[in-house]
């Protein structure tokens, strides 16, 4: 049970940070950004080439991902999304921007980086041992309390900084914003590079378990997408709530329902589509997002 | 209908059964035939897709409704030992009856959050035909016979496949005759009254509803037609393939119809066929590009997307008119 | 005379918060009456009640004696009470006919399968709306805007397309939300005047939500005035410019707009 | 002015790189190999590592002077096509074959597009090599489908009976990912442990592809006590998670699986975790590999700056093609002279130490010779590189 329990804290922790990236842009641009997957797959490459081929510290490479994410997201927007927006009839057409997005990563990743699996060696080694009630290795703690440091950080930004008020007000009311003397283009720039740089970090702090391959973007991204359909897309709260849900559902998902084996998933999904159907808006979700 | 359409209607169906298959035999390109097939289908289900976003839905789960449209196919005919043409219509309203049991709950749900879960039907289609034992599960279903002889009154409509001497061209011509048929349904729902409300469901559906229309039946019967699109091209697929896997139809399948009907633009009704063709013949074409297939492809799309965001066909579109 | 519309008891709460509480009021038949009352009164809850666009907590609405209340708003639309937004809610890229015309579907006789088929019901039906859009266009003087797009028109437009609209459906009570907001003096005027002919040459009984006094004043039969969910007065627009109570909560409240 | 200057130069390096291209072959006659698999998404490694071998060998045949056929040197050219694991792509890319009047295609990577393309195929008198294991492909009337690898149904059983006679491995335990290929490949393991005589004490828990944490999954495994965990159908990307997740759950038993490995991703991913997992290989240990395949490796490691252990069981299927033809030269055009040469043809197996042949096999599992027969050499990890545990042949 404890181990249900731990597991479940540590995949919600990660997924929780997944998701907070893809809401913060939803929440400002109204983009669902089918590229999420592989900005986290570009951000775990770029750790691996940083601390791998390099031979460089881990927290350097932790840095490049972030600083890389940004730069990469903060153009996306810049050149691609905002221009886009402007100048089409119904805003989902982002959508296929967003998946061109995702293909072009997909594409540069695979002759970049080549198509194998990476990763980098343990950064902590030994595994903590509770009397095999709970069974967790240092790194996976390690990574763990990271992440959760990291979305603590996010909140703080986000409620007392001047750039994170004005992205909330940007959230609420692009209009109002706008009226209120926020440069919407400026802030809608951060917001993209501030998820797409959060969608880096994960990669770069999972390749050190987990770590990292061309293929992990796609689901990556459909999961993501799960989390904020659960806590309500477009809501901060939310984007953690649903982290932990889907999570802890996993955890325990996949020990109840291991005697029945192919069908965990296939209850998880089924279960999450009648989860919409009573409560559309998700957990924490505004109606109609 | 004026002179105009009728004379454009003409040419498209020329070009179609007349100019493609000279075009094939002189230029010696029989491998066009299947990739025309694919577009024709693909762009069937796609038409699907484009019905849903009609009436204001994403639809990003056709996908789903392919693959199942394929295993009532096929497992009527392998199992049941019904005729291939028998399959193809119950496909279609198998898919439809399963999509009003789906779509009465998840198309209460407007914006993201529908294409969201549609997402993830696509998903839970998947993992439905690895657990179900009637899809045979994992090891999918092979060895499926070719379709048999159409006739009626001992009249042959359309002969035995397997006794054909060119199946590639058969296939091309049933693929090309549903998508005729499917596409000028489509015509007709858009330009009919049930098109004008679908329109309106998707422009405001508080107003609709105003002014007495059964929002929610239209949305459901909007969802089963294009459910029933999915289904038929998925079934037509299994019949080509004689194999059906539940990796056949998936999620990269879903989006690409989605995208399908957004490169060619939501506002028009050959918009998805035009996407179809766009998109996969572009990826075929590209095959030369070795493995900076993806790359140009993506890069394209990405181009396209900048300049043209409301489809390709708003090219053709004067300023300020529209249709 | 019997009353068209029967508004009994209806009240309605959001979680801790009555909008409505108990209110009652008959609406005659070819009647004009006006709901009043300062903002935040539950004016257009109150509305959307009628119209079935919300559920009530208790109390019913009765057409012809007929509960309608918490019936699907299509099938409210269907019996013949039909609604107009109070936002400028209009089949955006659709021009002004063809929004009237989409708005003809309850005058339908052939289904949507014969429509898509195109049967000669499908076709009269067809050149039924279109001439009794054009017949409607003509009604409310927007013959110089007839193609114009939905999304290109000013807002006063706009409100005379949402009545247009709520008139293609042949309604028997018509609930007009705010239909002069927005509008200059001889706007005001014209429609005024229409709301009139609506119910002299028509006879749609009319029920309207309004802010603008003088209009209000003008045009009603009869009035209700609301204030925090109640019902507080009811009367002609002269009793209810003597009443204590009406004067009292208008000018109780920060707006004050009254103009009397 | 600048960035035209930048695009016409990059236009005109283009242009020429493609021209240039062309001009390498315009000696020899051409014959042209086809390859029909995944080389971009998730399953990528599979088909790369397939077509990069393939490309490998054309190469150095090519630089060698061509393959003689005949009397006749050919160059060998590779036609590749990228399916994006997607059977009706993976149609297409057989019409795309038959197009360029290609005979012989290596791959599909998976089940689903390997019995999509069977129609196409036999259409076309075209004969393939996939790596998927449905027996319907390979078992009559099938015919033109030839397995490129040893299949889990023939690898499992050696391995299971090797570990039960030498390690006392009594309980065995399979965890699989929940899709086709590695599902089919699960049941065709239960079954064959069962055959053997072992007891299963877990055969249900399977995992997505794309989970990041693996310890949930392997809980309830590893809480039966398993002497042996099988990986089936393991894909290269999660086989290092599985296994520290095991071990880091303290599972102290054997792990194996039948799929191909690479070692570095071994090491990169799981380090000294992985020490003892036995997987399959090609002849790519030390003491197997000849010294042709030490150039291939070499070959293949400056082609593309790096190898990958996948690449030692996927470098045969090319080599049978041309061997093949080369003893009988009819079937450069005709498959059923190929067909027909497949029943007696015998080689040297130039990958492999002592005197390995290369012959076609698979009686036993199909009742007709569709099978290359690889070496099935079982490996185990032994710190950063694979260790030969032992060899089997399949008949």
């Amino acid at each position: 049970m404890e181990q249900i329990i731990v597991n479940g804290l540590y995949l919600g922790a990660q997924y929780a940070l997944i998701a907070l990236g893809l809401t913060l842009i939803f929440s400002l641009m109204n983009v669902l950004n089918f590229a999420h997957g592989q900005m986290y797959v570009l951000g775990g490459f770029v750790t691996y080439t940083v601390v791998a081929q390099f031979g460089l510290p881990f927290i350097v490479g932790l840095i490049a991902s972030a600083v890389v994410l940004a730069v990469v997201g903060a153009a996306v927007e810049k050149y691609l999304f905002a221009p886009v927006i402007r100048k089409s009839k119904r805003e989902e057409s982002t959508m296929l921007l967003a998946a061109g997005i995702a293909f072009f990563l997909d594409a540069v990743i695979l002759l970049v980086f080549g198509e194998k699996q990476r990763g980098v060696p343990k950064i902590v080694n030994g595994v903590l041992n509770w009397d095999f009630r709970i069974i967790m290795p240092y790194d996976r703690i390690l990574i763990g309390v990271l992440a959760i440091a990291m979305i603590a950080g996010f909140i703080l930004f986000m409620q007392y900084t001047k750039a994170g008020r004005a992205m909330r007000a940007l959230a609420q009311d692009r209009v109002a914003a706008e009226l209120m003397g926020v440069d919407v283009a400026r802030y809608s720039m951060l917001g993209f590079a501030l998820g797409a740089m959060l969608a880096g970090l994960v990669g770069g702090l999972l390749v050190t378990i987990t770590g990292i391959n061309l293929g992990m973007g796609g689901p990556t991204s459909i999961k993501a997408f799960m989390m904020i359909m659960i806590g309500g897309a477009g809501v901060i709260s939310g984007a953690i709530a649903g982290g932990f849900i889907l999570g802890m559902m996993e955890s325990i998902g996949l020990t109840v329902l291991a005697a029945y084996g192919d069908i965990t998933y296939l209850m998880i999904f089924a279960s999450l589509m009648v989860f919409l159907a009573f409560r559309p808006q998700g957990l924490m979700g505004k109606p109609w997002g | 209908m004026n002179t105009q359409k009728l004379v454009g209607v003409g040419v498209f169906l020329i070009a179609v059964f007349g100019i493609v298959p000279w075009l094939i035999s002189v230029t010696g390109r029989w491998d066009f035939y299947y990739t025309l097939t694919s577009v024709a289908l693909l762009s069937i289900a796609s038409a699907g897709v484009w019905l849903t976003f009609y009436i204001g839905r994403i639809n990003i789960g056709q996908g789903a409704y392919a693959l199942a449209g394929g295993y009532v196919s096929a497992i009527l005919t392998t199992q049941a030992g019904f005729s291939f043409w028998a399959t193809l219509p119950l496909a279609g309203l198998f898919c439809a009856g399963l999509s009003i049991l789906i779509g009465l709950p998840i198309l209460r749900l407007r914006g993201v959050y529908f294409a969201m879960v549609t997402l993830v039907l696509t998903e839970v289609g998947r993992l439905a035909a690895l657990a179900l034992p009637v899809t045979n599960g994992a090891k999918g279903i092979t060895s499926i016979p070719l379709p048999g002889e159409l006739s009626i009154f001992g009249l042959t409509l359309i002969p035995d496949f397997a006794t054909l001497e060119n199946p590639k061209l058969a296939f091309y011509l049933v693929a090309a005759f549903l998508m005729v048929i499917c596409y000028a349904a489509l015509y007709r729902i858009v330009n009919s009254r049930l098109g004008h409300l679908c329109r309106s469901l998707q422009q405001n559906e508080e107003l609709s509803a105003s002014i007495g229309v059964n929002t929610a039946y239209l949305r459901v019967l909007a969802y089963s037609i294009s459910s029933f699109f999915g289904g038929i091209a998925g079934a037509m697929f299994v019949a080509i393939s004689q194999s059906i896997y539940p990796s056949s139809f998936q999620v990269t399948d879903s989006v690409n119809f989605m995208l399908n009907c957004f490169l060619g633009g939501l506002g028009y009704v050959f918009g998805p066929m035009l996407g179809t063709l766009m998109l996969y013949f572009g990826w075929d074409l590209l095959f030369t590009a070795g493995r900076f297939q993806l790359l140009i492809y993506s890069s394209l799309l990405i181009i396209l997307m900048l300049f043209l965001p409301n489809g390709v066909l708003s090219l053709f579109e004067r300023k300020g008119g529209r249709k | 005379m019997t009353p068209i519309l029967q508004v009994k008891g209806v009240t309605k709460r959001f979680g801790g918060l009555t909008a409505n509480n108990d209110i009652s009021f008959d609406v005659a038949e070819r009647e004009i009456l006006s709901v009043i009352g300062p903002n935040g009164a539950g004016k257009s809850t109150l509305f959307k009640l009628i119209a079935s666009f919300l559920r009530t907590t208790s109390g019913e609405v009765l057409l012809k004696g007929r509960r309608i209340s918490n019936l699907a708003p299509h099938k409210v639309a269907r019996l013949g009470v039909v609604r107009t937004f109070q936002e400028t809610t209009i089949f955006r890229s659709m021009t002004v006919r063809e929004n009237i015309i989409v708005a003809h579907h309850l005058r339908s006789k052939a289904s949507l399968l014969g429509f898509f088929l195109g049967t000669k019901q499908a076709r009269s039906d067809e050149a039924e709306f279109g001439a009794s859009a054009d017949e409607i266009i003509d009604f409310l003087g927007m013959g110089a805007i007839r193609d114009e797009f939905a999304s290109n028109l000013p807002q006063g437009h706009l409100r005379a397309l949402g009545m247009a609209i709520g008139l293609a459906t042949n309604p028997t009570v018509l609930l007009l939300d705010e239909p002069f907001a927005g509008m200059n003096h001889d706007e005001t005027m014209r429609m005024v005047a229409n709301v009139r002919r609506l119910r002299d040459e028509r006879g749609v009984t009319v029920l309207l939500v309004e802010h603008d006094m003088p209009a209000v004043m003008k045009i009603s039969d009869r009035i209700v005035v609301i204030n925090f969910g109640e019902k507080i007065a009811e009367g002609t627009p002269a009793e209810i410019q003597a009443n204590e109570k009406v004067i009292e909560a208008y000018l109780g409240s920060e707006d004050a707009a009254i103009g009397m | 002015m600048k960035r035209r200057t930048l695009l016409k130069s990059t236009a005109l390096a283009a242009v020429t790189g493609l021209s240039f291209l062309g001009m390498a072959h315009a000696e020899n006659p051409v014959l042209k190999i086809g390859f029909v698999g995944v080389t971009s998404g998730p399953a990528a490694a599979w088909g790369i590592s397939n077509q990069r071998s393939m490309e490998t060998r054309a190469a150095w045949l090519n630089e060698l002077g061509g393959y003689e056929i005949g009397g006749t040197t050919y160059d060998i050219e590779i036609v590749a096509f990228d399916d994006q694991k997607d059977p009706k792509r993976a149609i297409a890319g057989m019409e795309k074959m038959a197009q360029e009047g290609i005979h012989y295609v290596v791959g599909p990577n998976v089940d689903d597009g390997a019995a999509a393309v069977r129609p196409v195929a036999e259409q076309n008198g075209i004969m393939y090599f996939p790596y998927a294991f449905p027996k319907e492909l390979y078992t009559a009337p099938a015919s033109n489908a030839v397995l490129g690898m040893v299949a889990n149904y023939q690898s499992g059983p050696a391995i299971y009976k090797y570990l039960m006679e030498n390690n006392g491995v009594k309980k065995i335990a399979f965890v699989a990912a929940n899709e086709s290929d590695p599902l089919s490949q699960r049941d065709g393991g239960v079954e064959a442990a069962k055959a053997l005589g072992m007891e299963v004490v877990s055969d249900s828990v399977t995992y997505q592809v794309d989970t990041t944490d693996f310890t949930p999954v392997l809980l309830p495994v590893i809480q039966t006590q398993p002497d042996l965990l099988v990986l089936s159908g393991v894909s290269p990307a999660n086989a290092p998670q599985l296994i520290r997740s095991a071990r880091e759950l303290g599972y102290a038993g054997l792990i194996s699986t039948e799929t191909a490995q690479d070692a570095g991703v071994l090491e990169e991913g799981a380090g000294e975790l992985a020490n003892g997992f036995i997987s399959v290989g090609g002849a790519s240990t030390a003491e197997l590999a000849s010294d042709t395949m030490r150039e291939f490796v070499d070959r293949y490691t400056k082609m593309f700056g790096e190898y990958n252990d996948e690449s030692n069981t996927k470098v045969y299927a090319l080599e049978y093609i041309l061997e093949t033809i080369k003893a009988n030269p009819a079937a450069m055009t005709d498959v059923e002279a190929f067909k027909a040469t497949m029943d007696t043809f015998e080689a040297p197996n130039p990958y492999m130490v002592g005197d390995a042949k290369l012959t076609y096999v698979g009686s036993t599992s199909f009742g007709q010779k569709r099978q290359v027969a690889v070496p099935l050499v079982v490996n185990v990890f032994k710190d950063g590189a694979f260790e030969t545990l032992f060899v089997a042949q399949v008949d």
